[in-house]
């Protein structure tokens, strides 16, 4: 632990870059998985034909392997000169992302006590009034939580990226372990981890914040 | 790195995008160069740690700007060309050939990273066992008792280990091959995981490890000198990189990298740290 | 009505047309060459692949129950909280990273990455039996008591039978991040698929990376179904509809 | 008014729902759908807010028809009470009773006095509450609420459904109470389901009985107590409906209808407004053989015995 | 016979949530733990089989002291029924209802039968219910499967916390007339919690009535209406009480105690068994002054008038 802490002292600039690269990549790739879970998540809950077939491919999309993923994008990618790097890994995150997102989305929102709806049709909102007003509040706490899982997936799967050459904290983990350094690997892992945790209780709080009072009691 | 521009005269004189591969002495070597080019006025981004066709790749799609090649790769894995065992020869060729492709092969260094199989010394003298050719021997005479470790790369490339198989006429039975990351194979043979591991002559832990490199008694493993590499429309806008790089490969020879290798690897310091010294020793930065 | 289905008939056949293209384009492009080339070496990493899967799941199941058992015991409750939280604690740490540290205390090899996975797959199989546990209702329990059955039968007669399908579940996503983590175990030597799938990416091999990656998944896949189909008919039908709802959460 | 003509509906071909009912409820009236559970209570109610697509016959409010009527203006236009009270776990109370009105545009002041009026009536401090959020108040107070919403934009119509259902029988009674005195004022046109006969009776001006979706009989409730239309009536109010229907009828209803005897003695006294439950109560755990009547600057009106109620029940039960 | 002796609990040091009971439940009779919400009725009962420990006092199960036995054991003869019903949701009904005799070890066979047996008994096709699961039943069922799992082993006690709480009035009185009938056949002794008035009234032979902890008055339900005990009891139990008790009190309990008038014309006839409470309905729909009580032989024995009813409802109240 001492190796790795001096690793670090002598190699903070590196280690700093590297971690943004990692947050950069993983931001990016949640916020995408946002606008295109989200949505997804909303309309699967007025077809639920459809929302089964979605949920099982986005299953199917999750048991892939993600270092297979990026193999198998890597091929695919290449036709456009794009098998490496940062666009492969941001696909593959996005695409990791969209199970927990799309999932979570629709069970809140499926989930939202039919009487909410009832009331809200029988009060004479119209469908969207309906969905800004009640269902999407009601749901956000339980939204949120599929976005925490999501971006700690993302920033431990962020770490195998590196050996696509997509940079981030991994890159430290991979050469640790060419160079059979603990101190690097160590480094490596508690920044993820880290990145992870801090992550996962700022996104605590934010849910905190975006959950209506009224519905603390479930929290 | 830092990123004072102590060179330049505060104009930038260009961005640069270095890469590298996923070994130490490319690390090393990356970040020589990104320190250098970076004292010399130029904005540098580095973009290391991938396998050699990836690199290879970014440089022809423009990912990439400048790398540090070896030119028996160059030959045999890009250009589809039979191994040269002369340096000289072997890159002229190489230089010749690949600016088909519009790449520019700048001015190699004496640094010749060739292929190398290894074997713990004492074990290796207990065996009798001193180049490839006694290798071959044993192996013919004890099918299945040595294991051998190698990196992906080395294990399916025509130039490695099937190529050695073939020049002297052995074979390792698949299940006497462990795969592993590139940098582990000295460790394994360290830790007595395997008996025999390919690896890259200028690696500090050959020496570290007491590990004897076997010598390469038909002359199978070419050169492998390593260069810069660059696409010529970097050349065409960017002339005086051809100096500016001269200066770092005159400096480096075989003996030179396995020193620094032997820093990071074996003392684990930083390669920046290793790279800014050797810089700075060697008066090409202040 | 009608539309709603039309729209997921097309998705569904969609989605399987790009697999349908994807296999299409690899075979015709020779992509899967290596599994036929050097059919004796895909087969050893297959079973490497799976015994790395199977060894490190059953170890950590072997473990992990019982555990998750006892710190749900009231003698044993107050190791409740730091066992779950050293568990999410250690569930941030990518399978990568703790395959790299196992490593460098273990060596290279095989072993090391078997143990790197067992540890990995630890976390989820005792998180979920441990909140499979607790959710059991508490009347349900209370109702055994009344009706005198002893405290290990309340375990296995009651809570067991009605935590089988978040324990379950548990098992499924740690076999299953197991098949993809265990692609990794070639990085310290550890054999695999994952020999393939490397030897890929280094090299910029098609052939490689997808003889590699396409079995890794299937694996992957093949599995989930298993264990789905296990699960059908160790969880009682009873709980069939509660699972349901478990899922979603 | 509402009127209901041969509404019908059928839920994807299967049987009707809702079979071939007409009736019509007045204006400023209370209707009770009664019946039991799954004779379509809901679907004939969730009918006139076209929450449920008609599948035969027309609704008319106030003379026009139903489903040439937008949507959504209808539904702004009705206010709708659910049996879970359906409150919006996400608003305060403020928020979740000016939900109409802010649909409706209106501005913040107007909102801000109809919360206040509003709170008034059906007896909660404004302040009080103002800021709270559903979860805070009790099963009672929220149903409460949940009624002040759905009176929010001061629609002429209003549908409950089994509005008082989830709460226990003290409550609910006080709550029945309550909404009565509320209805006195503002005298909407409502229809309520229960599948509580006692309830029905309490708050209805008239009550629907429904069997498998069929009309079974639309009266006022002492007539349905008196003369049910049918076997499944009769059952359905049950045996003991005289006792039931105690709590209807005052003494004043009594009296006015017999002539009762002159004054005795200093008797136990009773004021007109007593019911008869009370009044048979009193009777047996008194025991006395006559009550004195008396008017509400407390003078004696005269006398009544357990006959006179029984008679005046048995005349009224004729009669209906 | 259950005997409470000064039983008290207190939970961590706070005040007594149970204080100082004492009384005794014979043999073969059905106890009702009435009052309002946390007055310590489900503690009370759940000490009986050692669920809660004791605080202080001691509990007799036919003179044996419930802490000198098996806990086990002890629980193992007692029937219990939880509010929710706890039914086990992994297994089959058949498998819910033998749960116990399976724990005592008992042939398959001897299962198998006494399965057959009880569904018989709670009115449940066996073969149809055998292979299902509780979430395949409606709560009436549930119920019922609930009450038949506690009484599989035919413990002759039986611990019931609300049996019936959850389920809407119709079903639950259904409930409450079925479960009687049973338990007039296999003479469990019984102890049974309730909050509702009505269901005490009903199923108890003995009601006790407690208010936070202390145990107000412990009688038979019409001494309990008649003449409550204090204050509490008598708001507790509502100022209609009188009406309450109606359905308790038979003609014969009236016959037996006033001596009726000989008989008048060919009136309408009544038997003895009929309740007060369907007496009086019939007084109030059909107007009649007398009714022809006759015996078992539909021999006339004399005719009563509602007069007779209100004296005697007068004379019990006061002499009990
Ligand atoms: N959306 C629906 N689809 C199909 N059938 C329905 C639907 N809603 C109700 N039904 C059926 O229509 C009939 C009437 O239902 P409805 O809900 O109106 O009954 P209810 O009288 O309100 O009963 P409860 O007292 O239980 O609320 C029932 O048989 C019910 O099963
Ligand atoms: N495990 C416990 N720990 C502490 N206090 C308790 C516990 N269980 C019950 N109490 C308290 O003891 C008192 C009696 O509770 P109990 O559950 O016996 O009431 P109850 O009469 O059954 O009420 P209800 O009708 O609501 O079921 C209450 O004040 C309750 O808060
Ligand atoms: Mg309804
Ligand atoms: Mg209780």
């Amino acid at each position: 632990m001492n190796g790795a802490f001096q690793y670090f002292m002598n190699n903070q600039d590196e280690v700093i870059a590297l971690t943004l690269q990692h947050i950069q990549l993983v931001g990016l790739a949640t916020v995408i998985a946002i606008l295109i879970g989200v949505p997804i998540g909303i309309y699967l809950t007025t077809n639920d034909a459809v929302a089964d077939v979605v949920l099982q491919i986005a299953a199917i999309i999750m048991t892939i392997p993600s270092i297979a993923l990026f193999g198998l994008m890597i091929p695919v990618l290449s036709v456009i000169n794009q098998g490496i790097g940062f666009l492969p890994a941001l696909i593959a995150l996005i695409l990791y992302s969209q199970l927990p997102i799309i999932r979570n989305t629709y069970v809140a929102v499926q989930n939202v006590d039919p009487n909410m709806r009832d009331a809200a049709k029988g009060i004479g909102m119209s469908s969207w009034e309906r969905i800004r007003m009640v269902e999407i509040p009601i749901a956000l706490p339980v939204i949120m939580a599929g976005v925490r899982n999501a971006v700690v997936l993302s920033i431990g799967i962020g770490a195998i990226a590196a050996f696509i050459g997509a940079g981030g904290l991994g890159v430290l983990i991979d050469q640790g372990i060419s160079r059979y350094n603990r101190d690097m690997i160590v480094v490596g892992a508690v920044g993820v981890s880290l990145l992870a945790i801090i992550a996962d209780t700022l996104l605590g709080i934010l849910q905190r914040v975006l959950t209506p009072k009224g519905m603390n009691i479930n929290a | 790195g830092n990123n004072e521009d102590a060179g330049g005269n505060g104009e930038s004189k260009g961005s640069i995008e270095v890469g590298g591969k996923n070994f130490t002495e490319q690390f090393i070597l990356a970040k020589i160069t990104s320190i250098y080019l970076e004292e010399q006025g130029y904005d540098v981004t580095e973009n290391t740690n991938m396998g050699s066709e990836v690199l290879r790749q970014a440089l022809e799609n423009e990912q990439v700007d400048l790398y540090w090649e070896y030119t028996g790769t160059g030959l045999v894995n890009y250009l589809n060309e039979d191994p040269v065992a002369s340096s000289d020869e072997a890159y002229d060729l190489v230089k010749e050939l690949d600016e088909e492709n519009g790449i520019i092969w700048l001015d190699a260094a004496e640094v010749n990273n060739t292929y190398t199989l290894m074997m713990r010394e004492e074990n290796a003298d207990e065996l009798g066992i001193s180049s490839l050719s006694d290798l071959a021997d044993y192996v013919n005479n004890n099918p299945g008792e040595l294991e051998f470790a190698s990196n992906a790369e080395f294990a399916s490339r025509a130039d490695g280990l099937a190529g050695v198989q073939d020049t002297y006429d052995f074979e390792f039975g698949s299940n006497q091959v462990v795969r592993m990351d590139s940098g582990l194979t000295y460790q394994a043979l360290d830790e007595e995981q395997v008996d025999v591991a390919m690896g890259f002559a200028t690696d500090s832990r050959i020496k570290g490890f007491d590990l004897l490199a076997l010598e390469d008694d038909e002359g199978f493993f070419p050169a492998y000198n390593a260069a810069p590499t660059v696409r010529e429309s970097i050349l065409e806008n960017h002339p005086e990189l051809e100096d500016t790089l001269q200066a770092l490969s005159e400096k480096l020879d075989t003996e030179t990298m396995t020193e620094l290798n032997y820093q990071v690897d074996m003392e684990q310091r930083s390669e920046t740290e290793v790279s800014r010294e050797w810089l700075e020793e060697n008066g090409l930065i202040d | 009505m009608t539309n709603k289905r039309k729209i997921s008939t097309f998705i569904r056949y969609f989605f399987y047309g790009i697999v349908l293209v994807f296999f299409l384009w690899a075979f015709i492009q020779g992509h899967f060459s290596i599994i036929f080339e050097q059919t004796d070496e895909f087969l050893r990493l297959l079973r490497q692949h799976v015994l790395l899967v199977l060894v490190s799941s059953l170890l950590a199941v072997g473990i992990a129950i019982p555990a998750g058992i006892l710190v749900t015991r009231p003698a044993f409750r107050k190791l409740e909280w730091p066992v779950l939280n050293l568990a999410n604690l250690g569930q941030t740490i990518p399978s990568i990273a703790i395959l790299a540290l196992v490593m460098t205390y273990l060596g290279i090899g095989f072993n090391s990455a078997v143990f790197a996975l067992f540890v990995f797959s630890i976390l989820p199989v005792l998180r979920n039996t441990v909140a499979g546990l607790n959710s059991v209702d508490p009347a349900l329990k209370d109702a055994a008591k009344g009706m005198g059955f002893t405290s290990s039968q309340i375990l296995f007669k009651v809570e067991m039978p009605n935590a089988a399908y978040p324990i379950m579940a548990g098992i499924r996503t740690a076999m299953v991040m197991n098949v993809g983590s265990a692609a990794l175990a070639y990085l310290v030597g550890g054999g695999g698929l994952g020999d393939f799938i490397f030897t890929g990416i280094v090299m910029q091999s098609q052939e490689y990376l997808i003889s590699g990656a396409v079995p890794v998944t299937l694996l992957a896949i093949c599995i989930d179904f298993l264990l789905r189909f296990i699960e059908k008919i160790t969880v009682s039908k009873g709980l069939r509809r509660s699972a349901e709802t478990a899922e979603a959460s | 008014m509402i009127e209901f003509k041969n509404v019908t509906k059928t839920y994807d071909g299967k049987v009707n729902a809702v079979d071939d009912v007409s009736f019509t409820v007045p204006q400023g009236n209370i209707a009770v759908f009664l019946g039991p559970s799954g004779c379509g209570k809901t679907t004939l109610l969730r009918m006139v807010n076209r929450l449920v697509p008609i599948t035969k016959g027309e609704i008319f409010i106030d003379g026009e028809q139903t489903n040439s009527l937008n949507e959504i203006q209808l539904r702004r236009n009705i206010g709708y009470v659910i049996q879970s009270n359906g409150l919006f776990p996400n608003m305060t109370i403020e928020d979740n009773v000016t939900v109409v009105p802010k649909l409706l545009g209106w501005d913040k002041e107007k909102m801000r006095n109809r919360f206040f009026e509003l709170m008034e009536l059906i007896g909660l401090k404004p302040d009080d509450f103002r800021k709270r959020y559903p979860h805070e108040l009790s099963g009672g107070q929220q149903q409460r609420i949940g009624i002040a919403r759905a009176m929010a934009a001061d629609p002429p119509v209003m549908l409950m459904d089994e509005p008082f259902g989830a709460l226990d029988p003290i409550i609910r009674s006080h709550l029945q109470k309550e909404f009565l005195q509320i209805q006195k004022e503002v005298q909407k046109t409502i229809l309520f389901v229960s599948h509580d006969i006692d309830e029905a009776i309490t708050m209805g001006d008239q009550v629907a009985i429904f069997k498998d979706g069929r009309l079974m009989q639309y009266d006022a409730p002492d007539d349905i107590l008196a003369n049910p239309a049918n076997e499944f009536v009769s059952t359905f109010v049950g045996s003991d409906r005289a006792i039931k229907s105690l709590g209807l009828h005052t003494v004043a209803d009594l009296v006015n209808q017999l002539k009762v005897t002159p004054v005795a003695a200093d008797s136990r006294q009773i004021s007109l407004k007593t019911d008869l439950r009370q009044i048979l109560s009193i009777f047996f755990n008194e025991g006395y053989e006559e009550l004195v009547v008396v008017d509400e600057e407390k003078k004696p009106m005269g006398s009544i015995t357990i006959q006179d109620v029984q008679k005046y029940l048995h005349q009224t039960n004729q009669s209906a």
